[in-house]
């Protein structure tokens, strides 16, 4: 089978040229450590400013500092689930073979995101709301993303054939995708009734500017970091796939 | 039209002919149900407090149970090849299926849970409400029950597979459902939660049978 | 802001809170790329013994 | 997989198509049922490609695989019935079971099709071939677990096809005794 | 003792093929107990209260949802007659099956059970009951759905039929287990709980593989 | 079903058993394998009922049935390795594989199964036949799906056990070259 994928693949090039995994490859490995230089300027500069400039919260004292990672890691999951969509509905449509491996590629790293950012806001709860836990609208649909994911990553480990694992994990994502703004806005006919105790940053009088900057700063850093984690897993995964096509037997690194 | 009707008639018939099957999806919601006051006990206030969540969750997992089979059996027998190959359109032949699930599995459910309910000693307006929303949510259940199922179609494990990809598309219809039965049961007007549920019954109706039809396709490639 | 050393990795009394949660944070951030890197060689490992196999039957078969 | 195949059939011929284990028949077929798609190239009916007016095109083929696609609960009458309901096919009862008659099953046509043995379930589907009226025919395999009489049965069922300008694609590592065969080696 | 080894690798080598298949009964176990609060609602207290309950059901219903799984694909790829023609005598190779799946389906509950626990807010001292239940508990529960999984094989709808038949066996089981955590958070003694479920397992240790041995001949047969 | 059957099958013997679709064939190698119980009547191998000392009667029993009885998500090698032990035969790695590339599989040894044409997991199946190391082969329609090659390298695998002493009770709807063949018509 395929054989038959790089004799096809060969007379796609003049037509998509990026889209065709033999030239995006290194392509990508040339952006990598590009991304992963803006990841530590970033870091660098996000970390200096959450735990030296942001001053201590009123309300929360030091262990507000938390939010540092909590906001970026939450912000990514949800992004990383609609950016995985995008591509996985693109593979689906023009059945190009490099918008599904990074869809691919994306699932992990999003999926990482959701527990990092359930982890932390755990970790954050226990502090502030006496428990580690508790079933709030946010917090639910969190943790349903996080199941989106590894039905994503489920499905394709499952089916043996890349092609069909492309298509039928790209249907499930797309379904996901309206599955996420309802359960998203769920926060208003649910749980209405019963809130569990939730103290929040946004209703305490002012969020310091710095604060802000500091959320804003990791914010990018987890994003750069992101995309140079996915550039990184997408070459091992065309690798994978396109084992028995010429120019992978000619690219340098199998070559040395 | 005259497919439609052929599909949902051999599906039925194949159902009763183990007449079983029939009744199974119906004892297992009703197990389900009677299991939780065997673990938590009798307390009839606290029963009565949980009884719209458990009914539905209970719903949602007998539906959930069948829902494998809906295209399973017939991959397997190399009967969902003939199916595509037939000169109707696959779309109507799926429809058909979810259908026939639905009569099978979702419609029993609507018409027990008055009596379940009574055992969790809900009053004459709650089964009411209990009954609507079960009508309307189940159709829905089925529907986008039918899109896992054409999705881990050939896949080993599938049936557990299936349980992961679909219970969290079901939450929606879970937290609209239980939460009308909840809302009357403290005097609130359920309106927007039926409003929503038929919402999602239309919005599923026009979409998923032709997602669930892609998903067949992929798997028979 | 910090007085001393130990003052920081207090963190006001919360410590353990910050703390792990920056810990998993940092460790999940850091194993993620060694494992991807750890896959890419694997790939590439295998595709060298694959080529080196062909030569050698290629070599047999002259 | 297949390079470079290029073939025309034509009306009131035979394909058999042949090769080794694993050669690639069954995936040849399957790409011209339209159950797979090609990686590259065409599959034209008529002059269409058949991914143009499927339904219309499903109308002309029949295809049988290697399993068999009866439902084991069902009787062979029903079995065959239903595929007639699906497939838009007046079938009226007698018809059905003088055609299951003519394969040897009589006094079976009611027991459900999980009780017959693997070469009554091969006859069954030759039923359907009968009752089906399809132009094309697509069958691999078709006379696996066949005992002798049903070879010969199935391959005058096949010659007539022929003969009334069907078009008949078939695999079988057997030799096929056919007027209007065609061999193609893979 | 070879061939016990010998089928209960093979059974794991077909798990870890699909690796899916490792994590999936546990994922159901986790999106099963998320579902009770959606349906029930966020407050802690009473979510307290049906914690034992909950995740015992959802245990069973975990259980439940591989073991159809157990023979039935061996049974339908003909694997099953092999085993049965096998030199080795078969109720080892049926041991062997039933403790596979316990390590895949049983033994990921007893460790993840904890951490459900603690999003139900159970204090330590119950946590530490609970993953006991479970750790006497899942094994029974695996040797009796054996029975349950030999006894459908070749039943079309066998997975339905199958939780039907079993579920009722399990409730003893889940008495029991619900009952010592319960039992513990009102601060009773545990040790008669314990000592029952203990009793079962050995019991069903005994017995177990035998009938299921039987059944497995009658099925092919 | 059958009455008055009475045959003995003796140390270098091979029978084929034929007959018509549905007449009972499977059926009776099911009986012979105790599988399933004859409602009247005995089967004796060695002189002792086989239901006497199941173990060691399966000690010395190959079954090929309808079906692979391959797990399709392991691959060649693995399935030939795990009957092996289950079997209770030490199967070196080697062996395994070379008996593999025997029955021309080289290069899909480590492929999964279910990524093999029909007729090649039958060829696993015959690498099993040639290390099971048993003296009574029962094998249903053997010959299916097989290519001419194959169904030559199977004839001279079942000539050789004969040759050596083995038993082999088989049934086909094929003509069977074989010297020592005696054929029972049911
Ligand atoms: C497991 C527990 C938690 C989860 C899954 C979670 C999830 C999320 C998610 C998904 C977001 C992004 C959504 C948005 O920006 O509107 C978010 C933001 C946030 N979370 Fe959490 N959270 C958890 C616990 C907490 C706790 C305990 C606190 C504070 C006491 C907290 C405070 C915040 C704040 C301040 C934001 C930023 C909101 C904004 O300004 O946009 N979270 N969380
Ligand atoms: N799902 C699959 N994935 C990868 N390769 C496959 C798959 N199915 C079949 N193949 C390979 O494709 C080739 C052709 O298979 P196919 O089933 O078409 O053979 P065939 O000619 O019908 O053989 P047979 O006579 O044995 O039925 C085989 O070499 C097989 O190993
Ligand atoms: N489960 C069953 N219940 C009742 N009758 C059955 C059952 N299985 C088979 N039969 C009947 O028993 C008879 C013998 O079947 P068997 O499978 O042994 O035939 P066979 O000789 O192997 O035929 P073939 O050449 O078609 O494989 C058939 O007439 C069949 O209808
Ligand atoms: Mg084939
Ligand atoms: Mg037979």
């Amino acid at each position: 089978m395929s054989q038959i994928n790089h004799f096809s693949n060969h007379r796609l090039i003049n037509w998509f040229k990026l889209s065709s995994p033999s030239t995006f490859y290194p392509v990508a490995g040339k952006l990598i450590p590009f991304f992963w230089v803006l990841t530590f300027l970033f870091g660098a500069v996000g970390l200096w400013v959450s735990f030296f400039v942001a001053p201590v919260d009123a309300v929360q004292g030091q262990g507000y500092r938390i939010i540092f990672i909590h906001v970026p890691a939450s912000w990514m999951s949800m992004f990383v689930y609609l950016v995985m969509a995008a591509w996985a509905g693109l593979g689906l449509v023009f059945n190009a073979r490099l918008s599904a491996m990074m869809a691919q590629a994306l699932a992990p790293i999003g999926a990482w995101m959701a527990f990092l950012s359930l982890w932390t806001g755990a970790f954050w709860g226990k502090p502030m709301w006496g428990t580690w836990w508790v079933w709030d609208a946010r917090l639910t649909s969190e943790l349903i993303l996080l199941f989106l994911y590894l039905g994503f990553i489920a499905l394709r480990a499952s089916i043996d054939d890349p092609r069909r694992a492309d298509k039928a994990s790209a249907i499930l994502a797309l379904v996901g995708v309206v599955n996420v703004p309802i359960i998203y806005f769920s926060v208003k006919w649910w749980n209405t009734l019963h809130q569990g105790a939730s103290v929040s940053l946004t209703k305490s009088p002012a969020m310091a500017q710095t604060m802000l900057w500091g959320m804003l700063l990791m914010a990018l850093c987890f994003w750069m970091y992101t995309i140079a984690v996915t550039l990184m897993r997408v070459r091992a995964i065309i690798l994978e796939r396109e084992a028995h096509a010429d120019w992978v037997r000619q690219s340098i690194e199998v070559k040395s | 039209m005259k497919a439609l009707l052929a599909i949902i008639h051999r599906d039925l018939l194949l159902v009763m002919r183990r007449k079983s099957e029939v009744l199974t999806a119906l004892f297992f919601f009703v197990v389900v149900t009677s299991l939780f006051p065997l673990g938590i006990g009798a307390d009839a206030a606290l029963l009565r407090k949980i009884a719209p969540g458990v009914l539905w969750v209970a719903a949602l997992l007998s539906t959930l149970l069948g829902l494998h089979r809906m295209f399973a059996a017939d991959y397997q027998d190399g009967s969902l090849e003939q199916l595509v190959l037939s000169p109707q359109p696959l779309a109507l032949l799926v429809t058909g299926k979810i259908i026939a699930h639905w009569i099978v599995c979702g419609l029993p459910l609507v018409l027990l849970a008055p009596i379940i309910g009574i055992q969790f000693d809900l009053d004459a307006g709650s089964l009411y409400v209990l009954m609507g929303t079960l009508l309307l949510g189940t159709p829905v259940l089925s529907l986008l029950g039918s899109i896992g199922a054409a999705l881990t179609l050939g896949v080993r494990g599938g049936s557990v597979l299936l349980s992961l990809l679909i219970l969290p598309l079901f939450i929606p219809v879970l937290i609209f459902g239980a939460g009308a039965v909840y809302a009357h049961s403290v005097g609130l007007d359920t309106s927007g939660h039926f409003s929503l549920l038929g919402a999602l019954l239309i919005l599923a109706l026009a979409f998923v049978p032709w997602v669930s039809t892609a998903a067949v396709k992929i798997a028979i490639e | 802001m910090w007085n001393s050393p130990s003052e920081f990795f207090a963190m006001g009394g919360y410590a353990l809170y910050v703390w792990s949660s920056f810990g998993i944070c940092a460790l999940v951030l850091i194993l993620e790329p060694l494992f991807v890197r750890a896959r890419f060689r694997a790939v590439i490992r295998r595709l060298k013994q694959q080529q080196l196999a062909e030569q050698f039957d290629k070599e047999i078969s002259k | 997989m297949f390079e470079g195949l290029n073939l025309t059939v034509s009306s009131g011929e035979c394909l058999h198509v042949r090769g080794e284990n694993g050669v690639g028949k069954t995936s040849l077929l399957r790409l011209l049922t339209g159950l797979s798609k090609p990686e590259a190239g065409e599959i034209l009916w008529g002059g269409l490609s058949i991914n143009k007016d499927v339904s219309s095109y499903h109308r002309e083929l029949l295809f049988l695989g290697h399993r068999d696609a009866l439902k084991e609960d069902l009787t062979a009458l029903e079995n065959l019935q239903l595929y007639a309901a699906l497939d838009d096919i007046h079938l009226p009862d007698e018809k059905a079971l003088s055609t299951l008659w003519h394969f040897g099953l009589r006094g079976r046509e009611h027991l459900p099709v999980s009780c017959l043995s693997a070469g009554q379930k091969r006859r069954v589907l030759m039923a359907r071939m009968l009752t089906r009226q399809a132009k094309l025919w697509i069958l691999d395999e078709p006379f696996n677990a066949l005992d002798v009489h049903a070879v010969q049965a199935l391959q005058d069922l096949i010659a007539e096809h022929v003969e009334f300008g069907g078009l008949v694609v078939l695999t079988s590592h057997q030799e096929v005794m056919l007027p209007h065969v065609r061999v193609l080696d893979l």
